[in-house]
């Protein structure tokens, strides 16, 4: 069976530069966006869960599917959940498909060197297509 | 660049070799080596050719607990009693609050939430020692220990003081027939 | 019975001048709204489903209450989905009243001429009201 | 028990200079984010409902949680709902927690003095971290 | 300010007491105290140094029930089948649409949407009036009236004529007790 419990996973491999993804103005590494100018950004995630039963029964326990946004800020030391959202779910054997999204979206304020990272619960699950699971960030203006 | 390539061990002489600024207490900042501000206090502003750091005590409901140059602490987090959880250090200015499930439940890291600790099926207890906010460690009732119930409390308890209270309970009922069990 | 399963529908019949919707330096035809300057857009899109007992009963089975935001490119002729969400539902009988949302939204590059539309799965289900279901765009910045 | 059907309450105490919070050229007092320049703005909202079985049983009818985002003009003595979402939810008994989380976002046009405000359904149930339970508005450019 | 503030009850003399631009029906703009828009209109141009306000009409689906200066009418709201509701007033370009529950139901503020009414017990009759879109009101039957239902539209009936139902009922039966009923 699929473990629902598995541990709260870092997401690093994402594309930045094939298809939809684009990279401007930031750095991409290790999973990680890097700022490289102080400013007010949009930051915003989406995530797809789905299940299908030729993978096998899901335990009886309910699921929580979950998404963080974490910011990583290196002259602190500090990681900090910027944003989260999510839902426990249910999902019973009878039906043979199960779907679930959810979208976190935010304006905070970011410097150069923060480190934004995406974490979810049951990585299993992720519906990995580039238009279900993809984040990102775009500045909106300056720092006053 | 934000930080100064930390210096190789061994690297050979360089023509201006000055002491890195950028440390734990210190920052560089127009032209200068500049003082970061304290654990409790943040930053509001930041020295400059004439003028050294300004650095503002955390307000209520806030922490920073290390050397900074940061324009803002750190927001407490909350102890949700609606998540089951209850503070066991309040934290101050300089030390973040520390909150755990409540008896009976541990924090499971992959949900953010209290979960249920383990029940132990009979002929397993609790293992020892119990830590606050860590899930039940069901372990194997040893030879000369049992447990007959289903519990995420209950330790194994031994033949020994139970033998008594298998004959209270037989004299209790009244029936003298006397249980030889092999040790 | 309401049909769970019905196609995916494309909506066509937005308002983008009553209320809250506005229009400017796009174009709106037939459900589409029209890109005019090259650049790097937000999109987003909000839909909300419900059902009242009074509508009848929905069948047994599972839902799938699903949005697609999708970019047609008449150079190529390519329709491409740019992002999805929604959820499984099991809405049962003994409720008298069910409801869900779903948000989407990303940060992309769009040409002049791409066509942004809107499809959702079991469109009898939707609540149109103008705070419920509504999508839009707007420009960032310029291509670099 | 937990009231379900708790009334629809007006959200008044954010944080907002503290933690991630911010605020520039808008004024907050009341709860209400104030409009100080016309322009258009994209709003959004992330709100959290969580319920600990610890914290006694739910009723067996269904929760709709749902989240409000209104604007009030003054000039015409009007309150209008902008955008809203939310789910119904059958949180039963023999899980120990439950959890849902909406977010809402959209472009619109604002006038200098509209204010604006959150209200949500089951208001004890919800999640009031920071990174859970969160609104806010940037201007994206002048009105045409 | 957007709005002067409205003039204090017996205030004293003020220099130049200029009376108040700012009113429901009219607003100060570029030096001028100009004509807002009558309701049904909304305000396609603001008054100028040389010209009015430029009034137009709502589009259809539209309404403004106020003196205004908007730049748009707002739009009806939809009294959506799919949510039990039912237009009980279409409205017009100066009065908003009203909607209400189907029978059975009635507008739930904290739900947004139509619930099912209370069914009133047995011994329990609906109150009067009986109000479109509120929510039933079970009130217990008085003496000489009763309720053998449970129902969500039934008022306690009087035993009377309900004794008249019961021989009916008898007759109809071709038993011929009869109940006595201490009244």
């Amino acid at each position: 069976n699929i473990p629902t419990g598995t541990r709260k996973v870092n997401l690093t491999s994402w594309h930045h530069d094939k298809g939809q993804a684009n990279l401007s103005n930031m750095t991409f590494s290790d999973g990680k966006l890097i700022v490289n100018q102080d400013g007010f950004y949009y930051l915003y995630a989406n995530i797809c869960f789905r299940h299908h039963e030729t993978s096998g029964n899901l335990t009886k326990r309910g699921l929580q599917l979950m998404v963080y946004m974490t910011k990583t800020n290196l002259k602190i030391r500090r990681s900090e959940v910027l944003m989260k959202g999510g839902s426990t779910k249910y999902w019973s054997g009878n039906s043979e498909f199960h779907f679930y999204s959810v979208n976190i979206g935010g304006f905070l304020k970011l410097k150069t060197g923060d480190m934004i990272s995406i974490q979810v619960s049951n990585p299993l699950l992720l519906d990995s297509s580039q238009e279900a699971t993809y984040f990102g960030a775009f500045k909106v203006r300056d720092l006053d | 660049p934000e930080f100064a390539l930390p210096q190789v061990l061994g690297s050979a002489l360089s023509l201006q070799s000055t002491l890195p600024c950028e440390s734990e207490q210190h920052y560089e900042y127009s032209g200068r080596c500049c003082k970061k501000c304290e654990p409790g206090k943040y930053m509001s502003a930041k020295c400059t050719e004439t003028s050294d750091s300004v650095c503002q005590p955390c307000g209520p409901n806030e922490y920073m607990d290390v050397w900074n140059e940061e324009d803002k602490c750190l927001l407490h987090k909350i102890c949700d009693q609606g998540k089951a959880l209850k503070e066991v250090n309040p934290g101050n200015s300089t030390f973040q609050r520390q909150c755990a499930c409540t008896t009976g439940y541990h924090w499971n890291e992959d949900c953010d939430c209290c979960q249920r600790n383990t029940i132990c099926a009979p002929g397993f207890g609790i293992g020892h020692p119990v830590q606050q906010d860590k899930d039940t460690r069901c372990m194997p009732c040893p030879r000369g220990y049992f447990s007959e119930v289903a519990s995420s409390t209950d330790e194994c308890k031994s033949w020994t003081n139970n033998m008594l209270m298998v004959l209270s309970f037989l004299h209790l009922t009244g029936t003298n027939k006397i249980l030889y069990v092999l040790i």
